[in-house]
């Protein structure tokens, strides 16, 4: 719709173009490829050696959690397959590794290494989708809050303060342990005690920070230059939010997504310890630690290995999360002149 | 000021409520009553009986009127009762508070103090030797779970010493300050360390990037420009403008751990209010869940009020109303 | 308040702003509970116009309101009271939906090149933004568009998928003009587009900015804190204090004889590039400070830094008229107006004893 | 114009001054200054290679645009470039200062050397009061002072640069104080130990045009009382004008012209200065016709080989991209350097500028 006057490439003030050709409206031209800001940081990440290691343990982990059968069959013991023989001591403590149990045995004579590698399956699944969860709720509430402001901002934000002020572990406790007895009943939906209600519990307690951080952010954006632009443009708020504030928020919602998924395995594993996570038999770290500790002076690898297995992992997300943040966010350690 | 203290502690009291409200609804999700009364008649009392028991506990009636009844307790500064021994839920929150606090009151100093001297050093020198070696320490502390490093620390400082004759510390237990401050001190030795490295790892990251933030502000130039020593500008100028975020997160952690210990206090066998609220919970002994989670929430919420008058005493910006 | 009258101009005005008040609450700065809330004055009462092909310039110091006003015209923010009139429509009250059409007529160019520019979209797309929100060119039609526009604002349209961070800020802020232009818009509103740039990248922007006039038929209301660009650009200036026009009126007229003292010392505030002018040059060297737009002054609001000021300033706000001695679209609201080619503080006669003791001073 | 005429009389004058100043040591002497970060993204060669000096009362203007270096130099000359890579000498009352040990160095900045900052308001701490932040720096070098001295020293001070009620305003926060205050703040702070020398880093940019001039008049004032040398760090050749002796121009991070005041603006010699003064827009220039420099200025990360201004400069030949030009003299001046290959003479060089630039009309500079 616009048909510029007789300047068209005949005077470009533009160094570097100096040596356009005389290129016709119609004619296709060269474009050159800007490196957005996800492919500097994601250029940035692959620099990280230590993260890219954190990485890899992570593989590893997912790996383990997938193939956990495999490695079950491999070792021909069951995950809940009791041994009272073989994998007790005739006093009934549990076997020192070996090579029938690599890993040794636990109180009840079950495989150490195939009870690990299912206990991963909760871990990681815990953590992410908890997270996910989590992260949704959070985002969504911090994006309204924030863009609208007013009376929508005042009613989250003062739930974003209850919220903070609920002492988290003896609520998610007391939850949990509730629903441990009587499943809980949301429309078609039947929680019972397991991971979609540990999901749920602390998807329920921590959404309040992550709205606070997306709501100051979005503060912080909404009276950006660009903002005030498009809507000088008559861009609508929903647009806006979409087009604008949200691809800006975005790396933080990122970042804080990677450093809450450990966060989120530790609460899990801590559920599970005080025996009011994932229901035994199922296999966990946190319920493995917690039987462990009656052991631990006969039988220390019945501790070590599920210590080391979920020390390994939150590490490793610590690790990547750091880096991911890093990498987007290069300022907050990176060089200042 | 007053303005400001009465609309707090108005908002903190709705906050109570709330949270009250809360615990009721979960326990009523739950088997609550009907257990409850079952379990304290014993497993072959007829069904009379427990309905008797029920009765006396109120635990027949619907949960408003059992909420009104609590809340009348509670004007009157009365918790209730407990289902089991009858004791006064006071009382038991009164047992466990000095070992709550014992914790805190040890662990609080030793974090802040780990907390702030490594990130402070991480932050004079980023990606210099020391900074590598203390932020690493962090992310190990920080990814440990709180009953991981327990467990080692009694398996190590506890068991370890303990077989090779050096008894330095108890494994677990606690004993009041009143009755023998030394043994009070070495039972509480590894819970305060446990407590304090988890914690302390969140202060390191905190205070160095503050510090960094902070570190490239104008004014600290303008205190270099003044031929300051480097002590100074770090500790009088840097540092006191980067508190602020510290205090926050110290008001924060403080007020929480009140009813948040719940897994030292487990993995330490101390019974605090974190252990009985544990073992509350088991025993679906309401007024106890709802005294300790009471207590808890205030514990934020006093530490909230606090910290933010606080932030007037260090910022002379901010004004209270 | 007279101001400029429709028998001042030959056609009526593009836009015009009447009577604007924008007050806005805030509370005393606080992170706790809220503070007394109190009134901010940002803009109070005035009237301005601009007409076709016109540059009017919006001259004055932080916090004067000029940012604020322009953000009234642009409706980005709602009036308190008065009118906003864009070619004979009152905008000041239509609905967003009928705001529209309104919309693609008066575009905006920001200060800040780095602010003013999604840092997370391409180049292409942030300049098609208009085309996207209004459809109105097709989208396989966008590209072609945009590169046109880039070329026009002196771009290199191969850079159409690069990121804003690729480029400097004197680049950025040719993609905001593009942006700006890209709805063929009558009325630019430029909210100090220079200030944010160094020297010799804030010549090619005004240069660039007067060509895209001359092609188009812009008309311009353009922001800046200092007198030097706008003289440049401007045909009329208008002179900013506290939220209201202290002085409007033809370049060559206001900046070269003007009648109100504030436009004086912001002349004469401004540094002359040439050290022998420089040693000439008397300064004139205003006390104290701007008063705070929460109380401003009762009367004249620059009183309290007025060298002439006496004790009717106080009293009475004077107006914004044609003063004896001035063009007729020269307008300056002083009870004592300079002489034309006073200097400012220099002996006067005595005024007239009645007024000395109008009140306090 | 008569060159010629002009000339001869300045010559006279230049020798005058040439005579006073051969005895006199430079307070500051910068010689081959060169600062370089290191980033992820390659190093930042912010200062290459930059020699000044400055004596004892006189104003040394630098100026500049943003990336030239202009800031980085003089911090760097005082320790303040943190993370930085710096080489060459930094003579201050003749010891260097790129050598000296830390608590040396502490013992002049802040004594010898009082500093002022573009943003009075971040330059000052928030938390502190502005009485005890004046008084800091004098008890950081006398510790004799007691409180009681500090303080009414203090108020002294803010009394001479002009803050109204001083003893009041002692236990004031910043934010408690307007823009322009604030700066009288930073001065009287920076003033405090009667330096021999300010630096003052784009003092006035932050600040509105009326209280630019306030500020202006306070430093001319001050330095006149008190004799103190001053560099004052700049964009703004405006401000140069007012209250400089000499000048520096500095682009990408070297020196394009060194002059004394008068020289730079009516007989500047380097395209750069040409181009920034051609920039301005001045009464007299039709609408649309400044004479801007086009392009933009080289990235600090890889600058170009041969005369950083090269790139955009009307007047280049093939010479200019291969060889960056040393600085010379151009004779008949007094300290007027210029790195640039145009003749130094100035009949031969105006007729080098014609031939270079004959399709532009206009493109006579303004300002002379």
């Amino acid at each position: 719709m616009l048909t510029p006057p007789g300047v068209a490439g005949s005077r470009s003030l533009e160094d570097g173009a100096a040596g356009d050709p005389a290129s016709s409206g119609a004619a296709p031209r060269r474009v050159i490829q800007g490196r957005s800001p996800w492919l500097l940081a994601f250029e940035r990440f692959r620099r990280d050696r230590f993260a890219l290691v954190a990485l890899g343990v992570i593989v590893l982990i997912v790996c383990a959690a997938i193939f956990a059968p495999l490695i079950a069959a491999g070792t021909g013991h069951g995950v809940n397959t009791q041994y009272s023989t073989a994998g007790l001591t005739a006093t009934g403590l549990p076997r020192p590794p070996s090579a029938v149990f690599p890993l040794g045995t636990d109180d009840l004579g079950r495989t150490l290494l195939v009870r690990v590698a299912y206990g991963a399956r909760v871990s990681l699944m815990v953590g992410v989708l908890a997270t996910l969860l989590t992260v949704t709720i959070g985002a969504a509430l911090g994006l309204v809050a924030g863009y609208f402001g007013r009376a929508v901002d005042t009613l989250i934000a003062r739930a974003v303060d209850v919220m903070l002020s609920i002492p988290f572990l003896l609520f998610a406790i007391a939850l949990a342990s509730v629903v441990s007895v009587t499943p809980l009943h949301l429309g078609p939906l039947t929680l019972g005690q397991g991971v979609p209600i540990v999901v749920l519990v602390i998807g329920i307690f921590s959404w309040a920070t992550v709205a606070r951080v997306v709501r100051g952010q979005v503060i912080a954006i909404r009276n950006r230059e660009y903002i005030e632009a498009a809507r000088a443009m008559g861009a609508s708020s929903w647009r806006i939010i979409v087009v604008d504030v949200l691809p800006n928020v975005l790396p933080t919602i990122i970042v804080y997504a990677t450093l809450l998924i450990p966060v989120s395995i530790v609460a899990e594993a801590a559920l599970s310890y005080l025996g009011v996570g994932v229901p035994p038999p199922t296999a966990d770290w946190g319920a493995m630690i917690a039987e462990a500790q009656s052991y631990y002076q006969q039988a220390w690898w019945f501790l070590a290995f599920p210590s080391i297995a979920l020390l390994l992992t939150t590490l490793a997300f610590n690790v990547v999360g750091d880096g991911v943040r890093d990498a987007i966010d290069p300022r907050a350690t990176g060089f200042r002149p | 000021m007053i303005t400001f203290l009465v609309r707090r502690l108005a908002l903190g009291l709705l906050v109570m409520w709330l949270v009250t409200v809360i615990v009721f609804i979960i326990f009523y999700i739950g088997p609550g009553p009907a257990d409850v009364a079952r379990a304290l008649a014993g497993r072959d009392a007829p069904p009379a009986t427990v309905a008797l028991i029920a009765r006396r506990l109120l635990l027949d009636r619907p949960w408003y009127v059992q909420y009104g009844h609590f809340l009348w307790g509670l004007v009157h500064g009365n918790l209730g009762y407990d289902y089991f021994h009858d004791q006064p839920v006071t009382s038991i929150v009164a047992q466990g508070i000095p070992i709550t606090l014992s914790l805190i009151v040890g662990a609080a100093p030793l974090w802040l103090f780990l907390g702030v001297m490594s990130g402070v050093n991480s932050a004079q020198r980023p990606r210099s030797f020391r900074d590598r070696f203390f932020t690493t320490l962090a992310l190990f502390f920080y990814s440990t779970p709180t009953f991981v490093l327990g467990v080692l620390l009694i398996l190590f400082l506890y068991y370890q010493l303990t077989i090779h004759g050096i008894a330095l510390f108890p494994g677990s237990g606690f004993t009041p300050l009143t009755q023998s401050p030394l043994e009070w001190f070495r039972g509480l030795v590894l819970p305060w360390l446990t407590l304090a490295l988890v914690t302390a790892a969140t202060y390191t990251r905190l205070t160095r990037s503050s510090m960094l933030d902070v570190l490239g502000e104008d004014y600290v130039r303008t205190a270099r420009a003044k031929g300051l020593s480097e002590r100074r500008v770090v500790y009088r100028h840097a540092l006191r403008a980067a508190l602020t975020p510290i205090m926050t997160q110290f008001g924060i952690d403080v007020g929480t751990l009140v009813g948040g210990t719940v897994i030292t206090e487990q993995v330490f066998g101390l019974p605090g209010l974190g252990w009985t609220a544990v073992h509350a919970i088991q025993e679906q002994d309401l007024p106890v869940i709802i005294g300790i989670v009471i207590v808890a929430s205030a514990a934020v919420v006093v530490c909230n009020i606090v910290v933010d008058a606080l932030y007037a005493l260090v910022d002379p910006r901010v004004r209270l109303h | 308040m007279t101001a400029p009258t429709a028998a001042d101009e030959p056609t009526p005005p593009l836009l015009r702003l009447e009577d604007v008040v924008k007050h806005y609450p805030v509370r005393a700065a606080s992170r706790l509970g809220r503070g007394r809330r109190e009134l901010v004055h940002a803009v109070d009462g005035v009237t301005l116009s601009v007409s076709r092909g016109e540059t009017v310039g919006l001259v004055g110091e932080t916090g004067c309101g000029k940012s604020t006003l322009a953000r009234l015209a642009m409706r980005l923010l709602d009036v308190t009271e008065g009118r906003v009139v864009f070619d004979g429509v009152d905008l000041t009250r239509l609905s967003a939906r009928r705001l529209r059409p309104y919309r693609r007529r008066m575009q905006m160019i920001f200060q800040d090149p780095y602010g003013s520019l999604n840092p997370r979209r391409r180049v292409g797309s942030i300049i098609a933004e208009p085309f996207a929100v209004h459809g109105v060119v097709a989208r396989s039609e966008r590209r072609r568009a945009v590169q046109e526009l880039m070329e026009l604002v002196g771009l290199n349209p191969e850079h159409y998928n690069r990121f804003p961070a690729e480029f400097s800020g004197g680049q950025r802020q040719r993609i905001g003009v593009a942006r700006a232009l890209a709805l063929r818009p009558e009325l630019l509103v430029c909210d100090e587009p220079v200030s944010a740039l160094d020297v010799s990248i804030q010549a090619q922007i005004v240069n660039l900015l007067s060509r895209l006039q001359a092609e188009f038929g812009l008309s311009y209301l353009f922001i800046a804190h200092d007198l030097s660009v706008v003289r440049h650009l401007c045909d009329r200036i208008a002179v900013m204090y506290l939220g209201q026009v202290v002085e409007i009126g033809p370049v060559g007229e206001l900046d070269v004889e003007p009648r109100h003292p504030y436009t004086q010392a912001l002349l004469s505030a401004v540094p002359v590039v040439d050290p022998d002018e420089g040693a000439r040059h008397r300064r004139i060297v205003l006390s104290g400070d701007v008063p705070s737009p929460i109380d401003p002054p009762s009367g004249c609001r620059f009183r309290t830094r007025c060298p002439n000021a006496r004790a009717l300033c106080a009293v009475e706000t004077p107006r914004l008229e044609v003063r004896p001695g001035s063009g007729p679209r020269h307008h300056a609201a002083c009870h004592f107006p300079l002489e034309p080619a006073e200097p400012l503080g220099a002996p006067r006669r005595q005024p007239p004893a009645d007024l000395r003791e109008g009140g306090p001073c | 114009m008569s060159t010629a005429a002009g000339g001869l009389h300045r010559a006279e004058a230049a020798a005058a001054e040439l005579v006073r100043r051969a005895d006199a040591v430079p307070l500051l002497e910068i010689a081959d200054l060169r600062v370089r970060f290191d980033t992820a993204d390659g190093s930042v060669q912010a200062v290459r290679g930059v020699s000044f000096a400055v004596e004892a009362g006189h104003t040394l203007g630098i100026v500049g645009e943003s990336g030239s270096g202009k800031s980085v130099a003089t911090q760097a000359a005082f320790g303040f470039a943190r993370g930085a890579k710096v080489s060459g000498r930094a003579l201050f009352e003749g010891r260097d200062l790129l050598t000296m040990s830390e608590k040396e160095l502490r013992a002049v900045r802040g004594a010898r050397v009082g500093m002022i900052f573009q943003d009075p308001l971040t330059s000052l701490h928030p938390m502190y009061r502005v009485g005890w932040q004046i008084g800091e720096g004098i008890r950081a070098h006398d510790r004799s002072a007691t409180r009681r001295e500090t303080r009414s020293r203090a108020a002294e001070l803010m009394a001479r640069v002009g803050i109204p009620h001083p003893h009041e305003r002692l236990d004031d926060y910043p934010h408690q104080f307007s823009g322009g205050m604030r700066q009288r703040v930073m001065i009287a702070m920076a003033l405090a130990l009667r330096p021999s020398l300010l630096i003052a880093d784009e003092p006035t940019t932050a600040l509105d045009p009326t209280v630019q001039a306030q500020i202006l008049e306070l430093l001319r004032e001050l330095r006149d009382d008190l004799g103190t040398a001053i560099i004052l760090i700049t964009h703004d050749l405006g401000v140069i004008a007012e209250i400089a002796d000499d000048v520096v121009v500095l682009y990408a991070g070297t020196i394009m012209e060194e002059a004394r005041v008068k020289d730079l603006f009516r007989d500047h010699h380097h395209p750069y200065t040409e181009g920034l003064l051609g920039s301005l827009p001045s009464a007299g220039v039709p609408k649309g016709e400044l004479v801007p420099i086009e392009g933009q200025p080289p990235s600090p990360i890889d600058p170009p080989p041969g005369c950083p201004f090269g790139p955009r400069c009307v007047y280049r030949t093939t010479t200019c991209a291969l060889r960056a030009p040393p600085l010379v003299e151009i004779p008949g001046q007094l300290r007027h350097r210029s790195a640039c290959v145009l003749p130094t003479d100035p009949v031969l060089r105006q007729s080098a500028r014609a031939a270079h630039r004959p399709a532009v009309a206009h493109g006579a500079p303004q300002g002379r």
